[in-house]
């Protein structure tokens, strides 16, 4: 059961996480990103579709399907993203509406264009693209460890691959020189431009990165939960993601904590609701536990919160 | 997408034209490209069309899945068309449409029409119900051959009617299998899924509690397996497409499909995991009543449609199941014995119980 | 010609509604310091941000180091050796002092041979020794949001330094630093110049550019005035250049006539915001008609003090009494209406909604009252622009568009006129001055310390808290000298001396 | 593209630039979305007209029995209503700077008790609507207002619980729905009482069906009220201050925390609104565990009305009309319905881009100005006395009065 709780909590949490970090990249340059739900969905679509592409041609890279379908999640995200970027860097669109319309768009686009294309290039009408499942790893030696080595078993590929990008955007946001810039775009730009960076560069990639990083998210949640593409994807997701990483104070680890805890009490919710053989219809009630206990822990977590002080302003370099 | 020529414009001059039938097939969320249910009604539209040349289709779709909605998106539409095909309990209330509108005709599947003013029957609607059951029933008999752990499942979404009769004509159909086919298959239910019909009574089963959450669908599909289940028949809508995931990344799992030939979903890399699909033939039902209507023969009635209509059945495609032969055998068999009314497998309100009923 | 490292050449700027820069020409030489005066508005920052690439002139060119500048930008001035102090810092807060200084050329090392990671062990040490060398001493692993406005400048300062430019730019750097800081920095100033830098200085204290400019331009309403050498021009007839008049900054002030005590401070304890306490235990009081001044070196909880007054931070012990009627825990509005007006230190962040038309920040603190608004609770808009205009006019506040300008548009020192304007004309008992003068020009400051002495004159109890010794000794009847969050001196403004009171402002105890 | 360009007139006029900006976003997204359908093969003046037709505001060719462009557009008015309050709702919210993404989730709640405490119950209409509206608004604000409650005494982002509150109102009432008062058939609530719906439903005008709305009425009217709280009063002063700059609005003594707890529940008491004209007037029933759409579109509407009560009218006539209008036109010119959807993002997409236009045609036009201004040489500066010079005057009188003579030097 605790095996269960951790396996099923990590699948869930790792992808919720990596969104999280895109919605960080992008908030802490100092754009709000609540397009991370149409930037997950159009990202999932992006990699289903090239996947149902790729096998197509060639049936035989069916094992190598969901690496394929990774890579393009993260292009179809981060190109998706340049619409957002566009708007709240050159067009000076307020942010928290440029998101709210990237995600309008992005329901209705990929619904449309699923269609469109299953009956115009695969001549069979439909309104997904099956993915078919991804293999399970397990990593030996660390997987016998009692308890914790659930977390090291029947892994997904795309929690390997998250993790390894998670790493990558943690190194290069706490400690290379584009992070460092990155962060201080996030708490005054002007700052960041006198020393003569290119602050609407910087937000520009940042606001990409976040796209990618919520492709890579949302096609992990495409091949964990229901084994294709379909509009079903948006399920909230990316506004449970803008949370954990409000929750986690824009800040990486806490975040991860954050994730970890959606996890973790989602899985655990299945597990008490089936512990405590309580009906179907209690299913409801258990399911708001992760949010319930998020609210509580905020009581307690957010008197310290710092938002990124420049989160939001539309930036004008001749502002006083 | 699956829209095809417009029929718009040219109003009543089509209607003359005793061929040019002008058919609309109104949709709720899902679409007439859902590769499930409302395909097979839509399969049924083109099929009519291809038979009768200037017959036109055009698919219409609502997006919120409400009742009202649903409603409405047929009123909006419905002065352009003769027909309107309605696959979908949400499209129950048409029935005051329809007593507006009695030279239009509408084929209503899987509800009976809302009664107005007392009034249950309407000449121009032709509402087509299927006996859950007995799908449920075959699912149960093939489960219960196959299985090879002895522990078989059936997940389904809500404990509405008609999920709970595929759940008591699945449980019917091992009950049989175990009785007359010699073999022990065990249903499984995990308590914490159990259902609660619509009079309250706690109906066991497992269900999601939803028609539209794949990931808690994957969680009872795990669960389900994990207690050694190795076949599930999955009646849940879109939150059964979770315990597809949940068999394909297992070993060894197969599940059944429901309503239509799903054998399409259950590809993946290691193969199929769709053992058979238990069928409601919305589509043969819906091209009858086209028929029908241009034949000058159609007749507005509530049908409660079964397999001595060949309307609840099985796949019998040799390539789009993964039976025996010998199964395939045994399922065929008690077909003949459920279309002469021998076998009446229980199903939520016809008084009969999982262990007991006619035929057992 | 062919040693103008400047060359401005008939440069106009406009923004709405007002010409910032009018076809203004003039060329700075290498190796002089160039001072910029003008009064607040006259176009001064524009003029120094489009050498800096901030802004790019509507008319006219640039020529920097004999290059006609295009496509211009802070990158680019930044290449081409031009660096810049600004007016309103543009400093990161929650870096370090270190992270500030080197940010757009952060070292980076190779970590595990190949991956190019910031390093700042090495920068930090440099950053040290040059804080030491021109002993503008800071912490540089202090985060910015930690450290003190001073503190800040003096970032803002090593900033440029660091950067190695040689043609620097500092927009009124000084106005909050302590005198022994202005010398410093004058110092280190001269030592630029010594060692080849070209120096532009804004400043609005004409002494500083007497000591150490060469020389220097005078702007008035974006038109450039003159060109002086300053060896050859008294303060006074810079003063008069840049004002259009006859200036005196030395104030004619009546003998007191104290009256009853309006506030006590009893006891006063105020902690920071990271639960610290800054205020220790502060006891005094002040009379109708008496302008008490707290002196001290900026960030020894002087600007707490007023906080806990007006009701902005809560006091932890202690009681606040404002006309034998207590009101330590009294909400912020009660307290206004009892009798406090505010002119808050940062005016950017609390004394104006910038967004808002000057309107509605002049009435920020009536809005809800007769005749703004009904006793219903309707507005009355004709009041709010009536009064508006009028304050316009009174307290001569410059702004493109009249009183529907935005205030974000106004010029620093005239943004500060209107909080100066909105406080006065509440008619309180209690006035509390913070920095009434910071970033104001002569005449401006002329204007402002008459309002404070004839607001005195009308019996009114005034709190300065002011960083200006001048300022104080000017102003001031009564001194309090506060030194980490205690009051160390109060005494009659006639029993101290400069000396002393910059003594006890270092944390020397008692009579020494 | 400096001179006389009459879009730049046309956008440049700033008296109506709120109306323009839009209506030119509008326009743009229309062109674009025409572009979208003649590559699919379709005509796009058919479809334009045929969501005009089928949101009931120009003729259809022919109409069903007991229908005519009444019922439509009667349909049209009762699909307005919500709209209209939901976009109020975020409206009100932005002004005091907070962004109230739980609007489906009020409307959900208010929904919920309206339908559980009148919707099935015996009242008389008199009583039965009043109390209606009364229960939704007061759940709609008590939701709302603890968001504003949680944002100011714990520091807890609004957009974080509004979203978990949306999450938790969804699934709680989802289990009292389907355990307590689901119809099997349709499989979500039963349906409400006539005497407590906010519709007057299939009344019949001459042989045609109509649904009258009083929500439509009442959003008008909030409108109205909304745009008069927050230009015209102090409460309105308050919220804009708390919204612009909190520091300052503390500073000038106002109470913050009232102030976001007050608009916050002003929010949520639209949204309650939006929520009883949705579930108990255009719908009569709730979905169980489905939050409406609307709740997040509402968003867009209020920003292509610009965040203004009287434009967030006509932004709400507008995306009404292209959700309302969508069935019959993807029938009538057979094209997927989400294309209207597509159009739609379309829109909002260009409109977001307002400030932008605004800010680059006002621009063009000063540049305009200023360049005809320097032909002619500026007269005024020399002529009226500048303001500063009056004072300065002033200064000098008073400085007879408090200066001494004497110089400025050390
Ligand atoms: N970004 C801007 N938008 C609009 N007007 C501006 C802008 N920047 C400056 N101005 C206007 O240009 C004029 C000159 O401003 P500037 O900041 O150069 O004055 P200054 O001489 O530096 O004054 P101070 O001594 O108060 O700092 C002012 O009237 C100001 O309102
Ligand atoms: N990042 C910050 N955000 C908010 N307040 C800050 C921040 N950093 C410093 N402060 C506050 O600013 C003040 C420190 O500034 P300063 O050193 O000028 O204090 P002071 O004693 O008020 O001196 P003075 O009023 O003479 O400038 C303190 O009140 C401190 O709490
Ligand atoms: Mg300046
Ligand atoms: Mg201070």
């Amino acid at each position: 059961m605790m095996d269960r709780m951790i396996i099923d909590g990590l699948a869930f949490a790792l992808p919720l996480f990596i969104i999280a970090v895109g919605g960080i990249y992008s908030e802490r340059s100092g754009i709000i990103n609540l397009a991370l739900e149409g930037l997950m969905g159009f990202g999932a679509f992006s990699g289903a579709l090239a996947v149902v592409l790729v096998l197509r041609s060639f049936p035989g890279l069916q094992p190598q399907g969901i690496y394929i379908a990774m890579i393009f999640a993260m292009v179809g995200g981060a190109l998706f993203a340049t619409i957002h970027a566009a708007l709240c860097i050159y067009f000076k669109a307020n942010q928290v509406i440029s998101g709210v319309v990237i995600n309008i768009l992005s329901v209705s686009l990929t619904a449309f264009l699923t269609r469109q294309l299953n009956s115009l290039i695969f001549k069979a009408p439909s309104d997904r693209f099956q993915l078919g499942v991804a293999n399970r790893i397990t990593i030996p030696g660390l997987s016998e460890i009692p308890v914790l080595g659930a977390a090291f078993r029947n892994l997904y590929p795309f929690q390997i691959a998250i993790i390894l990008v998670a790493v990558a955007a943690y190194v290069l946001f706490e400690k290379s020189r584009y992070g460092m810039r990155l962060r201080a775009c996030g708490d005054n730009p002007h700052a960041v431009a006198a020393a003569g960076v290119d602050v609407e560069r910087i937000r520009f990639s940042a606001v990409v990165i976040s796209g990618a990083l919520a492709g890579l998210g949302g096609i992990s949640f495409a091949y964990s939960i229901s084994a294709n593409f379909s509009p079903m994807i948006y399920m909230g997701y990316g506004y449970l993601a803008i949370a954990a990483l409000i929750f986690g104070n824009w800040g990486m680890t806490t975040t991860l904590g954050a994730a970890l805890l959606f996890g973790f009490a989602r899985s655990g919710g299945y597990e008490l609701a089936r512990a405590l053989e309580m009906s179907s219809t209690f299913n409801d009630i258990t399911m708001t536990l992760p949010y319930v206990l998020t609210l509580i822990l905020l009581i307690f977590f957010s008197k310290t919160n710092r938002v990124p002080r420049s989160l939001g302003e539309i930036y004008d370099k001749g502002k006083r | 997408g699956g829209g095809s020529e417009p029929a718009a414009g040219n109003g009543g001059q089509a209607e003359a034209d005793g061929e040019a039938l002008r058919i609309a097939i109104v949709t709720s969320p899902s679409g007439v490209d859902d590769g499930s249910f409302n395909q097979d009604n839509y399969n049924g539209i083109l099929a009519f069309v291809e038979n009768h040349g200037n017959a036109t289709v055009n698919a219409v779709q609502e997006t919120t899945g409400d009742v009202a909605a649903a409603v409405q998106a047929v009123a909006d539409v419905v002065a352009d068309y003769d027909v309107i095909v309605t696959p979908g309990f949400q499209f129950a209330d048409i029935s005051s449409i329809a007593k507006d509108n009695p030279e239009k005709k509408f084929i209503l599947v899987d509800a009976n029409p809302t009664p107005q003013d007392g009034q249950e029957l309407f000449d121009n609607v032709y509402a087509m119900t299927f006996a859950e059951e007995e799908s449920g029933f075959f699912a149960g008999v093939a489960a219960a051959l196959e299985t090879k752990t002895g522990k078989v499942s059936v997940v389904n979404g809500i404990a509405f009617p008609s999920n709970v009769n595929y759940q008591w004509g699945f449980e019917s159909g091992v009950m049989y299998a175990n009785k007359h086919f010699g073999t022990s298959a065990q249903v499984v239910e995990l308590p914490s899924y159990a259902g609660t019909d619509v009079t309250n009574t706690n109906v066991g089963g497992n269900y999601v509690g939803n028609f539209a959450d794949p990931a808690t669908g994957k969680v009872v599909g795990n669960a389900l397996i994990n207690e050694g289940v190795d076949i599930l028949f999955v009646a849940a809508g879109g939150s059964g497409m979770g315990v597809f995931t949940a068999a394909m990344e297992a070993e060894g799992i197969y599940v059944i499909g429901c309503d239509v030939d799903q054998f399409d979903d259950g590809v993946y890399s290691g193969g199929n995991v769709i053992l058979t699909s238990v069928l409601k033939n919305m589509s043969i039902n819906v091209e009858r009543q086209l028929n029908a209507i241009v034949e000058g023969s159609f007749q507005g009635s509530n049908e409660l449609l079964r397999a001595n209509t060949d309307s609840t059945g099985f796949v019998w495609g040799d390539d789009r199941h993964q039976l025996s032969a010998e199964t395939m055998e045994k399922l065929e068999e008690v077909y003949e014995l459920v279309q002469a009314g021998t076998i009446v497998p229980s199903a939520n309100f016809n008084g009969h119980s999982p262990d007991n009923f006619p035929g057992l | 010609m062919k040693d103008a490292m400047i060359s401005i050449r008939n440069v106009t700027k406009r923004f709405p509604g007002i010409v910032a820069n009018d076809n203004i020409s003039l060329e700075i030489r290498k190796g002089e310091i160039f001072a910029l005066l003008g009064e607040n508005g006259a176009g001064k920052s524009v003029l120094m941000s489009m050498i800096f690439g901030l802004y790019e002139p509507d008319e006219g060119d640039i020529w920097i180091k004999g290059q006609r500048v295009t496509d211009y930008s802070p990158r680019q001035a930044a290449r081409m050796g031009v660096g810049m102090v600004h007016q309103h810092f543009k400093l990161v807060e929650n870096y370090t002092i270190a992270q500030n200084i080197v940010l757009g050329m952060e070292p980076v090392k190779k970590t595990l041979g190949f991956l190019p990671l910031v390093n700042l062990t090495e920068s930090e040490k440099e950053i040290e020794a040059l804080s030491h060398r021109y002993k503008l001493d800071v912490n540089p692993r202090a985060r910015i949001e930690q450290v003190n406005v001073a503190t800040r400048q003096k970032v803002e300062i090593l900033k440029m330094l660091y950067r190695e430019a040689d043609i620097l730019i500092f927009d009124e750097p000084t106005a909050i630093l302590t005198p022994q800081e202005i010398e410093y920095l004058l110092e280190i100033i001269r030592e630029l110049r010594e060692n080849g830098k070209t120096i532009i200085l804004v400043s609005h204290k004409l002494e500083e550019i007497k000591e150490v400019a060469d020389r220097c331009a005078i702007l008035n309403r974006g038109r450039l005035v003159d060109i002086r050498d300053v060896a050859t021009t008294s303060t006074r007839e810079m003063a008069n250049l840049m004002v259009g008049r006859e200036v005196m900054l030395e104030v004619n002030k009546p003998a007191p006539a104290f009256g009853e005590v309006v506030l006590e401070v009893e006891n006063l304890r105020v902690k920071n915001q990271d639960q610290v306490e800054v205020v220790k235990g502060v006891s005094f009081q002040i009379r109708g008609g008496e302008i008490f001044a707290i002196a001290g070196v900026s960030g020894n909880g002087q600007a707490e003090i007023a906080e806990a007054i007006t009701g902005l931070k809560p006091v932890t012990d202690g009681t606040i009494r404002l006309n034998q009627v207590e009101i330590t825990h009294y909400p912020v509005r009660q307290r206004n209406l009892e009798g406090i007006a505010y002119i808050p230190e940062d005016r950017q962040a609390y004394g104006l909604i910038l967004e808002d038309p000057i309107t509605d920040n002049l009435a920020l603190k009536r809005y809800f009252q007769e005749p703004f608004s009904t006793p219903g609770g309707k507005l009355r808009p004709e009041a709010f622009v009536s009064y508006a205009r009028r304050l316009i006019d009174t307290y001569d506040i410059r702004s493109n568009r009249g009183e529907a300008s935005i205030t974000r548009s106004l010029s620093g020192g005239n943004q500060q006129k209107m909080i100066i304007a909105r406080e006065i004309e509440q008619d309180t008992p209690l006035i509390i001055f913070v920095q009434p003068t910071r970033g104001l020009d002569v005449g401006a400051i002329e204007n402002t310390w008459q309002q404070i002495l004839r607001e005195r004159e009308k019996g009114k109890a005034i709190l300065l808290i002011s960083l200006e010794l001048d300022e104080i000794m000017a102003l001031a009847d009564t001194i309090g000298v506060i030194y980490n969050g205690e009051m160390l001196e109060i005494q009659p403004a006639s029993a101290l001396t400069a000396m002393e009171i910059g003594a006890y402002m270092m944390g020397v105890k008692e009579h020494e | 593209m400096n001179k006389k360009n009459p879009l730049t007139a046309f956008l440049g006029n700033e008296k109506w630039q709120w109306l323009s900006i839009p209506v030119f976003a509008v326009v743009l997204s229309i062109v674009a979305g025409s572009v979208v359908m003649l590559l699919m093969g379709k005509n796009p003046l058919a479809a334009y007209v045929g969501i005009l037709q089928g949101a009931g505001l120009v003729p259809k060719p022919n109409y069903a029995g007991g229908t005519g462009m009444l019922t439509d557009f009667t349909s049209f008015l009762d699909a307005l209503a919500p709209m209209i309050f939901a976009a109020l709702a975020v409206t009100v919210g932005f002004r005091a700077g907070l962004f109230n993404i739980g609007i489906a989730g009020q409307m959900l709640l208010a929904g919920f008790f309206a339908t559980l405490l009148v919707g099935y119950s015996d009242l008389p209409w008199y009583l039965a609507k009043p109390l209606v509206l009364i229960i939704a608004v007061t759940a709609g604000a008590l939701a709302a207002g603890l968001v504003g409650y949680l944002k100011h005494r714990f520091n807890i982002s609004e957009v974080v619980s509004t979203i978990m509150m949306n999450y938790i109102i969804a699934y709680v009432t989802s289990y009292y729905i389907k355990s307590y008062f689901v119809n099997p058939v349709s499989r979500q609530s039963e349906y409400i009482q006539p005497a407590a719906s906010l519709t007057l439903k299939n009344l019949r005008v001459g042989g045609v069906r109509i649904d009258v709305s009083i929500g439509i009425v009442l959003a008008v009217a909030a409108a109205l009220l909304v745009y008069y709280l927050l230009y015209k009063t102090r409460l309105g002063f308050e919220i804009k201050a708390v919204g612009a700059n909190k520091q300052a609005a503390e500073y000038a003594g106002i109470h913050i925390g009232k102030t976001t707890v007050t608009a916050m529940m002003i929010s949520g008491g639209l949204a309650g609104l939006a929520g009883a004209t949705f579930y108990l007037g255009h719908y009569a029933s709730m979905q169980p565990g489905v939050l409406a759409g609307l709740g997040y579109d509402a968003i867009a509407t209020s920003l292509l009305g610009n965040n203004h009560p009287l434009g967030v009218l006509l932004a709400s006539v507008l995306i009404t009309t292209l959700d309302k209008g969508a069935t019959y036109m993807s029938s009538k010119v057979g094209v997927v319905r989400e294309i209207s959807g597509v159009i739609t993002s379309l829109i909002l997409l260009f409109s977001a881009t307002g400030t932008y236009i605004r800010y680059r045609v006002n621009r063009q036009r000063q540049e305009q100005k200023e360049q005809q201004e320097h032909r002619e040489p500026p007269e005024e500066q020399s002529a009226s006395p500048a303001p500063g010079e009056v004072s300065a005057q002033q200064v000098e009188k008073s400085r007879e009065a408090n200066l001494k003579e004497g110089g400025d030097e050390a």
